[in-house]
This record gives C-alpha cells, structure tokens and sequence, in this order.
C-alpha cells in the first residue's frame, strides 16, 4: 500500500476488522470463523476461559500469526501477509500477555522506542515501489542522524518530550530513568501500555493489563483506560479474566472457548448468557456478583 | 614529502636518506654490542623453521663472540616472532630497526614474511639477508636484500632434471601445498621444466598446509598411475602424506625439495620415504670437516640434527658477520656494500657468491632417503 | 534498619513451628527489596502475604525458596537453619515454589515438566497416581500433555507451574500470585483444591494480588510496605480492618 | 540504557556552538589535530606502524560493536569484511598506482587515492555486509554466527585461488601511502558515526532488537530492516579499515584474515563492554599495545640466554590467559553497555555525549 | 567406480572423526548454550596425554590390548579432570553474565592451550608436530583389485570408530532422553535457576555433563590421530571447527544431528577434494552450510524453539 492510510475520522468504517478468520496449529484449531470490528471510541472485551483462542487472536490480528482463513482489515487495508512493525504503522498497538519489555533500557527509552515524530510516521506497505521509496526515506534519516541536522535534534527533544508525557499520564515519572527489569510487575505493566502508546496508535489491544494488579490497583486502572480512550481518542480492546474491571468499563463483550466465539452483547446480556456461564463464568460467580452488587 | 613512505621499490637514495636517523644514529657507537635482528616464526605451522633458524644464527654468533667478537665488540641478537603473518613480520622488523637499533635484520623463512620485512628494511636503509626464503621477488625489494640460498626456479629445474635425465621417468603427479607461495612457485617451475624435457604431468592436485588427511588426493593421484609424485611441500606435512599414499597401496617413490629437510620427517613418515628423493641446500651427510664441525656442534648446543634451515640461518649469519668485519663502519650502506661483495664465502651450506640480483650463485644437493636416513646422490650446478 | 513496628490484628491459631523468617534483608545491587522481613508458618497453616506492587512479596518468596541469598536476617525450616542455603538442598526438605513468572520449561512438554517436578520422588506409582490427580485438577493439561509448554496459553502455563510444584510432594508450597491470569472458574476450583491439600498437612505460603480471595483462604495473613512487614492478623481479622478494605479491596 | 537516556538529554543541550554547525563541528575540531600528530611523528615509523595497527583495530572493533554490542546479533566473521576491503582497496590502488593529480603535491594526491581506494573497498565490503546480512533475517544467536564465521572462511579460500590477488603469497606492491592523518580521520568517523546512532532513534530501534525483537516488531520498528543496515555500516567500515590496513602493511595474504583474527576482533567488543563504544576503543588499544607491552617486558630479562629466545614465543599463551582474567574479574566488560564518561564520572564535560 | 568407492570410505572415516568431536560440542552446547571453543584444543591436549602414555608403555605394550585400554582411559580422564577444571573455574563464575563472556573465556583458554602446547619449555611438546604410535596395528579388512596395488582399501580402524561413534550417539541420545539425568540437562540448559527449584543440582549437572563432553573429546582426538598418525598442537583448532560446524548443520544440540551432520560435511569434503578442487574444500563445506541454515534455520533436525507470544 502506498498512500498513507486514510484518516480514522475521515471514513466512518471501522479502524480494525477482522472477518472469518480462523487459525490451527497442527491439529489444534486455535481460532475459528472470528469476526470483530471496533470504530474510533470503542471500548470492547475479548473474555474466554484459559486457552480459549483470546491471545491467539491479538496474534493474528497483529501479524504475528498469519490466519490460515479469513481477512484481517486495519483503517479499511486488508492486512493478510503484512509485518508486525507494518501493521503497527497502519495504527493498530499492542501489549503481551507476559511482558515483554526491552528489559535492559530505561522507561524512558521503552517508550521512545516507540515514540515517532508525526512526520516520521511512514508505512512502508508491500511492493517495491513503496519499499523503494520506503529505503530512501530510511537512508535519509540515518544521514540526518549523522550530521545530527537541526531538524534531527528538535524531533529528538519532540520525542523525548513525547515519551516523557505518557510516562506521566501512566503515572511512571518517578521511574524515568530506572531499566525496566527493575520495575515491579504492575509498573512493567503500565509500562508496555505508555509503550504501546508511543506509536501513535488508532487502535489499542491490551492483553490482561490488570493481572498481577490489587483490587486497588485494578480500580486505578479501570480509570485510567477510559481517560486513554478519551484523551488519545482511539478504540481499545481488552483481554481479561477480571470480570468486575471488563463489565465495568466494556460497552461490548465478545466471548470465546475452544477458538469458537460463543456472544457477544453487551455486559449484561453476557453475564446472563447460559453459554457464558457454564463455559466460563461459573454459577459462583453469580452468586458473588449478587452479593457484591 | 616526509608524510609518504618511499614505496617500496623505492629508489636507494631516499632509502638511503631514511636510513640516517634510523641507523647511523649514532646508536651503536653508545652500546658495545652490536645487535642483529632476527624475525622468524617460532608459533603457528612453520614454527620449527622458527626455531631452527634462531638456533643456527645462536650457534654463529656464540663462535664469533667466542673469537673476540666484531670490532671489538660482542654481536647479539635478538628474536621477535611473527606469528607467519606479514603485518606481524613487519611490524618486529620495524621495532627492531628503529626501537632496538639492530644493524642487520635476518629472516624469515615463509616468502610472505620476508618480503614484509624486505620493504621495512630496504625503506629503513638497513641491510637483510635472507637464509631460505626462495620466492625470487623477495630480493628484488631493492639494494638491501640479500639471500644466502638459491631460488625456487632453479631448485625446480634441479628436481625436473634429475627425475628425467638420472631416474629416467616420465610420468610425475604433483600435491602441492596451495597455502604455500614456495610449494606453488616449485610447482610451476617443475611443472614447465619437466614438460619441456619431454615428460608428462597426469596430474596436480593441492593441499593446504595443516591438513592431516590426503587421503582424497592421493586416491585421485593413483588413478594416474604416477611413475613418481612430486611434493614440495613442508617436511611436517610430507610425512603424513608418505604414510597415507602408502596405506592406501601407493608405492611410488616420492620427490621433493628443500621443505622436506628435518629430523622430524622420518619420525612422521616412518619407512614410507624410502626410495624417495628431494632437492636441498646441503647433505648432513657430506664428508667436509667443517660440515661435520657444525654438526658436532649444533648437536651439543641443542641436540638433534639441523636440518637445512638451521645450516642456512648459520650460514646468513657467518656472511653478515663477515660483512660486518669489513665495512667501514656501522651504517646501513657501508653494511650493504660489504655483504654485497661477498664472494666464495665458505658455508656449510655449499659456497655461497652473490650475484647482481644479490642472490646466491649456489649448486643444490640431491639426497635419497634410505632407512629412515638421506644418502648423498649428486649435486646439481646450476 | 530497624524492625518498623508492626500493628498485630486479633488472635494467631498454634500451629507447630515450620519456617521462620527472621529480619530477612534482601537487595537487588544497589535497590534495597527487603529491608528486615520477620513472619512464621506453621505446620499445616496457610498464611497469605499482601502488599503493592514492589513490596517485596516476590524476594520474600525468593529468599525463602534459597533462589537468593539474603544480606542480613536469618531462615529456618523445621528448626534447621536454611539461610542463603542453595535452592536445590531446600527440596528434599519439603520446599516446593511455584515462582513469579511461572518459570516453566518451554522447550519440553508439558508432561516433562511434570515429571521434572517429581524429580527427586522415585516411587513410580505414587508419581502416576499424583499425576492423575493434577490431570483432574486441571483437564487442559490432560489435553495438552504432548504439546511444548511454551506453546501454552498463558492461563495453561499456570496451571502447569500449580500442578508441578505438587508434584514433588511439598511440606511447604510457596505460591506466587497463583491465579495470575487465570479464569475465575479456574481460580476457584484451584483454591477449593489448594483447601484439600492444606487438610492433607501441607503448610502454604501464598502471594496474591486478589487480597480478597488470599486472605478469605488464609488462617493467618501478613501486610507487606516497601520491604517491610507493617501489619499482621488472621485472614478475616486483617479482612475487616479498614485499612485494608481501604488498600488493597479499593472501597 | 543510560547512555541513550544521557544523548537523548544532552542532545538538546544548550551548547555555544549553533545548531547547525554542530553535526560536523567534531570534524572541524579534529582535523587539524590529526595533522598535528602527523607532522610530530613523521620520522618514527615504529610509532606510526603501531598508531595505525591500533586504529585499525579501534575501527574495526567500534564498527564491530553496532551489530555484536547495539544490535544483538552476533557476528564471528569481521576479518572476512576487512579482507574484502583490504583486497578491493589494495587492487584499486594498484591501477591506480602511476596516475596522480599533477597540481598537488604529491604527498596530498597521495592521500586523495587512497581515500578512493577506501571508499571503493569499503563499499565492496557493505556490498558483502548486505549479502551476510541477509539471512540473519532468518537466522539467530549461534546459527547467524556461523554463517558469519563461514563467510570469513569463504571469503579467505576465495582469494587464496584468485590469481589477482597474488594467492598463497598475498598482495604486495601496494603503494604505502596510509599517513596518520587518514587513519586518524576514520577512526574519529567510525567512533562518530557509532556515537550518534547511539543518540539517535536508530539506535533506539537496534537496542530494541538486542532486547526483544518480537516486541520491537510490535512497536513499529522494521526488525529486519534494522538488522540488515546494521550489518552494512558495519561491514563497510571493516572494509574501510582492511583497506588502511593493506596500505601500510606491504604484503597482505589470507594468513592475516582468519577466524582467529575475528575472534580477536570479537574479543575487543566483549572486553570494553558488550554497546559501549569508548570500551570497544579502550579494549582494542589495550590488546594491541599488549603483545608489544610484554615483547619490551620480556626483552629486558637478559638476553642471549636460551629463554630470553624463546620468551617471545610465551606472549600468545600469557595473552590467552590475561582474556580469562580479565573476563572473570570484569565480565560485564570494561565499561559494560556504559560509556567511558559515565563510569569514570564528572571530569568530562557532559556536552561530549553529543557527540 | 572403484575410485567411488575409495572416497565413500575416506569421505565417512573423516567423518566419523568430526561426529565424534562434534558430540562433545554439542553436548556441551546443550547444557550451558556456550559455544566451547576450547573444545578441539581440550581434545589436543587429551591425544598429547595418550602420546605420553604410550611413549611410556613402549612399542610392545603400547598395542597391547590392555595399553590401548589404558592409554584410552588416561587421555579419557585427564580431559574430564580438565573439563571439571575449566568449567569451575573459567566458566561457572560467568554463568549469570551475558553469554558472550563466557564465549571469550573459552577463545582464552583455546589460545593457551594451543599456543602453550607449541612451546619447547618443560614437559611442552614444541610445535612440531610428532608421528602418533600405531596403537591399534592397521589391518586391511577389505580390498578390491590385486592385493599387491589394490583400488579399494578398508581398515579396520575405519570400522572400528564409526562404530564406536555410532554405539556413543545412541548411548548419549538415550543417556539425554531416556535418563532423569539427561531430563535434569535439558532442564538446566533452559533455565538453571527455576531447575534448582525442582531439586536439580545444577552444578553438578553442568560439570559432570562438561567431564562427559571433554572425555569424549580426547577419545575422539585419539581416534583421529590414530587415523591420521600424527599429533600437533595445532590440531584442535581445524577439527574443532570443523565438527563445530558438523553439530550446527545437524542442529546443534541434537545428539543424532550431531553425526549425521558430521558425515554428512565429511563426504562433502571427500568429494570436493576427490573430483574437484581441493583448494576449494573449506569453501564448499562452509556454503553446504549455510545452504542448509537457509533451508532449515534450526539446522537438519533442530527446531527453532517454538516462542509462544
Ligand atoms: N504457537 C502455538 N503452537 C501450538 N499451540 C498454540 C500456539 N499458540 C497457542 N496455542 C494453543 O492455542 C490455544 C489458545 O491459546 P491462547 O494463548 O490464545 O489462549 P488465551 O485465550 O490467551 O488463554 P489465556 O487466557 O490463558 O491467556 C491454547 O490452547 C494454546 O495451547
Ligand atoms: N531482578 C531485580 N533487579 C532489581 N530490582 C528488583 C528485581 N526484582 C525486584 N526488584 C525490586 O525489588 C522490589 C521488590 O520487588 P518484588 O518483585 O519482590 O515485589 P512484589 O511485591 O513481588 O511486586 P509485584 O506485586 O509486582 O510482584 C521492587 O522495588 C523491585 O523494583
Ligand atoms: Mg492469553
Ligand atoms: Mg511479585
């Protein structure tokens, strides 16, 4: 693809769509028939028991797996066959499920990483037209990073300023300058969303934000995931096991087992799903919502 | 003008300009020693060559030293390794030259090496004598090389001509040691003398120097049905090669050239050398008293046999010491000029004249292996 | 440093003394983890340890299960001093830890792991029996007993770590945050299980973020602050204190 | 990653200079230094033979250090690249030996063919860079290293058959015209450029890689890409260096390119500390003073007797040893990914990282 | 056709020799992921103890089939001793540090052996190399052709060690994947810190799998200088290579990779050297390689470690 992708705003259709697409791994089908569109502002869920196929699908639709069936569209690009860092640059970020951070580099520079300039953001698209024009842009850069021209040194302290802006609205100011191994778990993990941030993204898959996170900490983080959406206004989608954080702030549910998408709706037609409740929720945990609500 | 080095074909007078503040730095008249600088391999594949030359010049200067030493001063020398790399050659023979002051640099035995350490010398003004390095181009670095050996070309011809004219064969493969200039400059020489004296060349296949298993060459050698192979190779791979040819059912006699001479062969070979035949600088065996001195001696000092290189290192030696008897003084050009004039210089290794192209004018030995021992042939004039 | 006063909730049951950890300071280079951890557990008791991110709840376990070596304080297991004692000497005497992370093997499959987990037992079919019982605690594995562990999905990699440190058959199982990333179904069924366990003599030692959960399960619970133990009481006492509902439950 | 964290800062410093002078401010500073030094030790060969080893080295190690220390990657196959540009080089000089630029003088045309010589052979190295480093797009860790390390050998066989280049006995006749001023120069150049990627996003992005390339793919940065121009920068400045190395040294032969040298290449990165160019310069100074530091230590135990002959032979085995116990008593190398100003602290002005 | 013949047999004994040094590299890479590059060098030094062994047994004895034991087991020993030694002191203090380091350690202790053996000092050899004593007496079992100048030689030695290579692959193929110790290694080698939490005593482990790899390694040393009848402190270097080179085409790591890799590379050769250049043998072997790294990145039987996301 050539032309930088059209605006979010601009077309109403959906920012990341993924139709029919199923996924096996050997014999084991991973990810069947799953359909999914979420638009500028969405807030939706992606909940399933444990190996239901949830991860497999951020996967998929990130590039990292290639779907066996089906299309995977980000802002209206048909994706199939695309590169992670490619699809990345169509706006759509991602977290992992066990972090995955560059462990040696300081906060800072997790997030700058990511952190491009607005004029620097170039798809390279496929083709070699587009690869071609793609390289000299590349050899450009380097040389403007050479000669250290003005320009390279202002989009530098633009960056830097970038990064150090999500750092603070993720409340990790204070760790600037530590490596990222160092930080404990929750903090890595509020880390890898400024990170995931840092791209520019339209749309933001976050895998599990709040595992290894307090009650507490969980409610924090519930506000905050809706200030991103707001402030950045993007479309989010999250994975999580914790019902109390994904029926709170989720408008959309969608639910799989065994890679097969079993609802979706809204949260409380969810929670009242019979399918829902054997495969996952347990009748428990009716009771416990009862009680708690 | 002072930023570029003289190249190194450069002409004598800017090597004779440089050579002031190097050498005739009033250096030497401070000391009363007179340093000679020795590089030569003493590790990697080559290293025995290495030890053998060091022990040959040892043995010279010990005698000289003995003697009352040159100019009433003692001689010593110094030993830097160069590990079979040029850029290591060139960089001791520099040291040597400007850090430690050395009059006369002798070395090395690989070509590769001496013709690095040639150009240092010849830009630095300071004399160098070769004692077995027989690539041709090695001397023609300019004024200040000399070689006390004869050259590829001619040891070569040696073999070709003895193979065809007294063993009267006519059909000889060759293994040659890819890794070596000296294997290839023999190779060819041999390669054009023998066709020309009417013989054929089945085939040439190569090694590279370190391998330990020719089995591959040798099975497509006696395919050919060789009446002779001809290996100028080292004597540490020769050995293994003699063996395998053997093992697998090849008897033919085997040929070669100064690069087999060492002790060490027939320890590696066994009986597989018998009935071979190689070209070499001298025989152990020659009767000449002053040979067998230099035996008796070299034995005492450092026991076991010298082989060619230790013989020609002494020899290297002797002339430089000679020379620096003669000259006038100490400086790189009156050095030169003394070592240029030497003529019938009485070496163990045969007479030793140099010519214009300040290479030695010098008759090869044929010797046979016999019984794990070398049996004087003939020798060949040139 | 000194010992921060600790503010004692209510009553502790007696049980028989297992593993005492006794003003134990743990430092990462130059970061100071633990700066003086004192708790007991008993025989047969499970006690929960709480705390915010970066208290130290993980170190503590670490220095526990002999992965790193304390700089100060003193660790000792039935009665034995178990000090900076090398984690692979703690096993025979009961010691099993189901780390942070999960620290599963990836490159072998999931039964291997298992069996890794009942290296040191070489009663064959107190081994198989035992293996059944994990398989029926956690069907996935069953399912995916050939399949590499690192292909797991990330609940399924829980499980697998649960499952493995029983299988050696512990006296005391340390557990960190063992319903990370875990269905609530799953969660549930888990502690219902660790319950049995427990009746079955083994003493627990568990690290959860679901303080809630942690200390409903727990006979005895510990509050950890920046390396330190600033509050300790039974699991329902600590429970109704509001400091706690206020911390860690977010009312 | 403090340094990049420090660059990223110090960058947007305020410093006297304008902006727009400061990318090539250091050239402009540098230059009359190295022709300073030229002129002071133009009648010391001794001393210029062994500045230009060291520079060599020093760009050989720094250039080594953006794949090995910054990228991750791990290539055993340096001495393959310096081959290539020693060899090129050497050639190109050769045909070009007789012509020369009449309205300079001689020593300056001198130096003006040699930069092209450099240029063509580094740039035959970069093109051998491109083609090594394409199948690290598929391989990792020890398999990418092996290919690398086979290419070396490669490379070697190579030019021991090719008639050109003087086979088994090597390329001799190379007009000597490296000066001290040009090896300077490119070491100053390598040591820069290495700098300000380090500064830049660029580096950034090949750190990312070093530390997880799965998630740096994520993040938007073309691991592949990366990688690939990592090794071509690399590469060409190895070229660079072999063809320094091929106009000082008068006969350069296969013998000077093997895996050993490449280990030892690989040796300098790791002991200055695994991303820390000032380390990799520190290290490959120290290694190459060594052998000579122990040649002149061992020298003044008197000579003549048998040992004193023989001791130079005992450096190669005292330098093997020294690797172990350096590593073990620094294994996170000199400086470990830091530079020399932040470990050895304040004296030098912070602005310097800028650079 | 008869000359076919020759090269198989030679093509399979060189082979033979690479398998057997590369099972201790791989081994050895198993456990600790160390390229051990001091590997062929231990192996050198082990020929060199049974060198001496059989010089001090002499002609008669040295042949005997109670000699060649003996000299087997001293060369066998000593290496393991030495492989516990190296592995304790140059490479278990590194094991928390980058892996890079260790890697320099080993290059470190490769140089001082090789070049400590080439000194003439004290009980050190010297660079030349020495002619290695027929300790097994070379018996033609088969040829082909006139007895007297035969086209096709089998020896027995041929024979003997790639049996021995084979019967040491599956022995350390069942000793990795059969055994609760080649369990223990494996865990080990992924994570020796979580390993420990399963009771496995990790440094025992790593050392005792470093001694098996080192004896190996001199068993192998002593088998090719046998087939090659000669002995030098260079030796290691190329053969270390070499099988290295055979373990990565196999999948470094993988025990029956590691042989068939090796033959593979040794009839590669063979042939390159038999009906082509022989000049061009090392450049072969190495493009054959990397041609089978850009097939199959994880090598012939490795498998790029599945990485779940
Ligand atoms: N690379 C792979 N190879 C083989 N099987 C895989 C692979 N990746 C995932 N799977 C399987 O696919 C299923 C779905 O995995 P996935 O990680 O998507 O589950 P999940 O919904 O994220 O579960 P959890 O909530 O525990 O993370 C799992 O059973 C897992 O074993
Ligand atoms: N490997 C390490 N290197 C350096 N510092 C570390 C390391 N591991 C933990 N720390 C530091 O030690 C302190 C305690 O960490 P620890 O993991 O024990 O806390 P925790 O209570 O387990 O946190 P979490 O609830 O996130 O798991 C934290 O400040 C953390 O930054
Ligand atoms: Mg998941
Ligand atoms: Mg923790």
């Amino acid at each position: 693809m050539d032309s930088s992708p059209p605006e979010g705003d601009v077309m109403s259709g959906p920012l990341l769509e993924a139709v029919g697409v199923s996924i096996q791994f050997g014999g084991l089908k991973a990810l069947s028939d799953f359909n999914l569109s979420i638009h500028k502002g969405d807030l939706q869920g992606l909940i399933g028991p444990n190996g239901a196929g949830k991860t497999t699908a951020f996967n998929v639709l990130t590039g990292v797996y290639q779907p066996t069936q089906g299309e995977v569209r980000v802002s209206g690009q048909r994706v199939n066959g695309w590169l992670p860092h490619q699809i990345n640059h169509l706006g759509l970020a991602r977290t992992f499920q066990n972090i995955r951070l560059f462990r040696a580099l300081t906060a800072l520079d997790n997030v700058k990483v990511a952190c491009r300039g607005q004029g620097a953001l170039h798809p390279e698209g496929v083709g070699l037209g587009a690869k071609v024009r793609g390289a000299v842009r590349n050899y450009q850069d380097w040389w403007r990073a050479l000669l250290l021209t003005p320009g390279f040194q202002a989009e530098e302290r633009e960056l830097t300023q970038q990064a150090e802006h999500l750092l603070e609205v993720m409340g990790l100011t204070h760790r600037r300058n530590e490596e990222a191994r160092n930080l404990p778990y929750g903090e890595q993990r509020r880390l890898e969303i400024a990170r995931a941030l840092g791209t520019r993204p339209k749309v933001l898959l976050l895998d599990e934000p709040a595992a290894g996170m307090n009650t507490r900490e969980k409610a924090d983080l519930m506000v905050l995931i809706r200030k991103i959406r707001d402030d950045f206004n993007l479309g989010i989608l999250v994975i999580e096991h914790d019902m109390k954080l994904v029926m709170g702030i989720c408008e959309k549910i969608t639910v799989l087992d065994h890679g097969e998408t079993i609802a979706r709706g809204e949260p409380a037609e969810v929670r009242n799903d019979r399918k829902v409740i054997e495969a996952y929720l347990g009748d428990s945990y009716l009771e416990s919502q009862g009680g708690a609500a | 003008e002072k930023k570029s080095q003289p190249a190194p074909s450069g002409d004598k007078a800017q090597g004779g300009q440089a050579a002031q503040p190097a050498t005739a730095g009033g250096a030497p008249a401070e000391t009363n020693t007179l340093l000679l600088g020795v590089v030569t391999s003493l590790s990697g594949t080559q290293a025995t060559f290495g030890s053998s030359t060091r022990n040959g010049i040892d043995l010279a200067l010990k005698e000289a030293n003995a003697a009352g030493g040159v100019k009433g001063k003692k001689l010593e020398m110094r030993v830097y390794d160069n590990q079979g790399k040029p850029e290591e050659a060139a960089q001791a023979t520099t040291r040597l030259i400007t850090q430690d002051k050395a009059l006369l640099i002798l070395g090395d035995v690989a070509s590769s090496n001496s013709l690095a350490m040639a150009d240092k010398a010849q830009a630095a003004g300071v004399p160098m004598i070769t004692h077995s390095s027989t690539n041709p181009s090695v001397t023609e670095k300019g004024d200040y090389i000399f070689r006390v050996c004869f050259i590829d070309p001619f040891q070569g011809f040696v073999m070709a001509k003895f193979a065809r004219e007294n063993l009267k064969i006519g059909q000889v493969a060759i293994l040659q040691d890819n890794k070596s200039a000296y294997s290839i400059g023999l190779t060819e020489v041999f390669t054009r003398a023998f066709t020309e004296m009417g013989g054929k060349i089945p085939a040439t296949e190569s090694y590279s120097q370190g391998d330990t298993d020719f089995r591959a060459q040798l099975t497509t050698i006696k395919k050919t049905k060789p009446q002779a192979i001809y290996v100028p190779g080292y004597y540490n791979d020769v050995g293994l090669i003699a063996r395998q040819a053997r093992e697998l059912g090849l008897t033919t006699p085997m040929l070669g050239g100064d690069g087999w001479d060492s002790e060490k062969l027939f320890e590696l070979a066994g009986d597989a050398l018998d009935g071979s035949y190689f070209s070499n600088h001298y025989s152990p065996g020659n009767s000449d008293p002053k040979v067998q001195k230099f035996i008796a001696d070299y034995k005492a000092a450092y026991g076991g046999e010298p082989d060619a290189f230790a013989a020609l290192s002494y020899d290297a030696a002797k002339v430089a010491i000679a020379a620096l008897e003669k000259a006038k003084d100490v400086s790189g050009p009156s050095i030169r000029d003394a070592i240029a004039q030497t003529k019938d210089f009485p070496g163990v290794a045969g007479t030793i004249t140099l010519d214009e192209k300040r290479n030695a004018v010098k008759s090869a030995a044929i010797l046979k292996v016999a019984k794990g021992k070398t049996e004087f042939v003939t020798t060949v004039n040139p | 440093m000194s010992e921060a006063q600790v503010k004692v909730l209510g009553e502790r049951r007696e049980f028989p003394p297992l593993l005492t950890v006794d003003g134990v300071k743990v430092s990462y280079g130059a970061i100071q983890a633990l700066k003086g951890v004192t708790l007991k557990v008993g025989k047969g008791e499970v006690v929960a340890l709480i705390g915010a991110n970066g208290a130290g709840k993980t170190s503590t376990l670490r220095a526990v299960s002999g992965m790193l070596k304390p700089v100060g304080g003193r660790i000792t297991l039935s009665g034995e001093d178990t000090t900076g004692a090398k984690a692979h000497t703690l096993v025979p005497r009961g010691m099993a830890h189901a780390p942070e992370g999960r620290g599963i093997f990836p490159n072998l499959t999931v039964l291997e792991n298992l069996e890794l987990g009942a290296y040191l037992r070489d009663d064959a079919d107190g081994i198989a029996a035992d293996m059944e019982k994990s398989y029926g605690l956690f069907p996935k594995l069953r399912e995916r007993r050939k399949q590499l562990a690192g292909t797991l999905s990330g609940g399924e990699q829980q499980m697998l770590a649960i499952a493995r440190a029983l299988l050696s058959r512990p006296k005391l199982l340390l557990l960190d945050e063992p319903s990370l990333g875990l269905a609530p179904q799953v969660t549930e069924t888990i502690f219902r299980n660790l319950r049995d366990v427990n009746a079955a003599g083994v003493s627990i030692l568990l690290v959860e973020q679901n303080a809630h959960l942690a200390l409903n399960f727990a006979h005895y619970g510990y509050v950890l602050e920046t390396g330190e133990v600033v509050m300790a009481g039974p699991g329902k006492a600590l429970l109704e204190s509001p400091e706690i509902r206020k911390a860690y439950l977010g009312e | 990653m403090q340094t990049v964290a420090a660059v990223s800062s110090g960058s947007g410093s305020s410093s006297g200079v304008p902006a727009p002078l400061r990318g090539i401010l250091p050239v402009l500073v540098a230059l009359p230094v190295l022709l300073a030094l030229e002129w002071l030790l133009s009648d010391s060969p001794f001393a210029i033979y062994l500045l230009s080893i060291m520079g060599v080295n020093v760009i050989l190690a720094v250039s080594l250090n953006i794949v090995n220390g910054m990228t991750g990657q791990f290539s055993i196959g340096h001495a393959g690249f310096m081959a290539v540009g020693a060899y090129i080089a050497g050639v190109t000089s050769l045909a070009l030996k007789d012509v020369a630029l009449s309205f300079l003088p001689v020593g300056v045309s001198d130096q003006v063919f040699l930069f092209v010589a450099l240029l063509v052979g580094g740039s035959a190295s970069a093109l051998a860079g491109f083609l090594v480093g394409l199948p690290s797009l598929r391989l990792r860790g020890d398999y990418l290293a092996i290919v690398t390390l086979g290419f070396g050998e490669i490379i070697r066989v190579v030019v021991t058959n090719t008639e050109a280049f003087g086979r088994a006995l090597g390329l001799s006749g190379i007009p000597q015209t490296s000066s001290m001023a040009m090896v300077g120069f490119w070491v100053f150049l390598v040591v820069l450029t290495a700098r300000r990627i380090a500064g830049s996003s660029h580096g950034r992005s090949l750190w990312a890689i070093r530390e997880d390339e799965v998630a740096a793919e994520a993040m938007g940065v073309n691991t592949t890409g990366y990688k690939v121009r990592a090794f071509v920068i690399s590469s060409f400045f190895a070229g660079v260096a072999g063809g320094l190395f091929a106009h000082f040294v008068p006969i350069i032969n296969p013998g000077s390119f093997t895996f050993v040298k490449s280990m030892e290449i690989v040796v300098m990165v790791v002991l200055g500390g695994l991303g820390s160019t000032t380390g990799a310069i520190v290290a490959a100074v120290f290694l190459t003073l060594l052998p000579e530091g122990l040649r002149s230590a061992f020298t003044t135990f008197g000579s003549g007797s048998n040992l004193a002959q023989q001791v130079d032979q005992i450096r190669m085995p005292v330098y093997g040893m020294l690797l172990v116990v350096l590593m073990l008593a620094r294994p996170q190398g000199l400086f470990g990914t830091k530079e020399f100003w932040e470990v050895v602290p304040r004296w030098i002005p912070r602005r310097r990282k800028g650079m | 056709m008869s000359q076919l013949f020759q090269h198989l047999i030679n093509g399979i004994a060189t082979g033979t020799i690479y398998a057997l040094v590369a099972l201790g590299y791989t081994m050895v890479y198993g456990v600790l992921k160390l390229i051990n590059f001091a590997h062929g060098d231990v192996m050198m030094v082990g020929v060199y103890m049974g060198y001496a062994t059989a010089l001090m047994l002499g002609r008669q004895a040295q042949s005997s089939p109670w000699g060649v034991l003996l000299i087997f087991l001293v060369a066998m020993g000593g290496c393991a001793l030495m492989g516990f030694l190296i592995e304790r002191f140059a490479y278990r203090p590194l094991r928390e540090k980058p892996r890079l380091t260790a890697l320099i350690t080993a290059i470190g202790i490769s140089f001082t052996l090789s070049y400590g053996f080439q000194l003439d000092i004290g009980f050190l050899p010297g660079s030349a190399p020495r002619a290695f004593p027929q300790i097994i007496k070379p018996v033609q079992w088969f040829t082909l052709g006139d007895p007297e100048f035969p086209d096709v030689v089998l020896w027995n030695w041929q024979v003997l060690s790639l049996l021995v290579a084979v019967v040491l692959m599956m022995g350390l193929q069942y000793l990795v994947y059969r055994t609760r110790f080649g369990r223990a290694m494996r865990a080990v080698s992924f994570d020796h810190r979580v390993a420990a939490l399963m009771g496995i005593p990790t440094d025992r482990v790593i050392s005792l799998t470093f001694m098996i790899g080192s004896a190996l390694a001199a068993g192998a040393g002593l088998l090719y200088a046998i087939k090659d009848t000669s002995v030098s402190p260079l030796m290691g270097l190329y053969v270390g290579l070499k099988a290295f080179v055979a373990a990565v085409i196999g999948g470094i790591g993988n025990v029956p990779g590691a042989v068939v890799g090796a033959l593979l590379l040794g009839l590669v050769e063979e042939f390159v050297v038999g009906y082509a250049a022989s000049t061009w043998r090392d450049a072969v072997a190495f493009g054959f390689l990397i041609l089978v790294l850009l097939v199959r990145p994880g090598g012939l039987f490795g498998r790029v470690a599945a990485e779940k996301v």
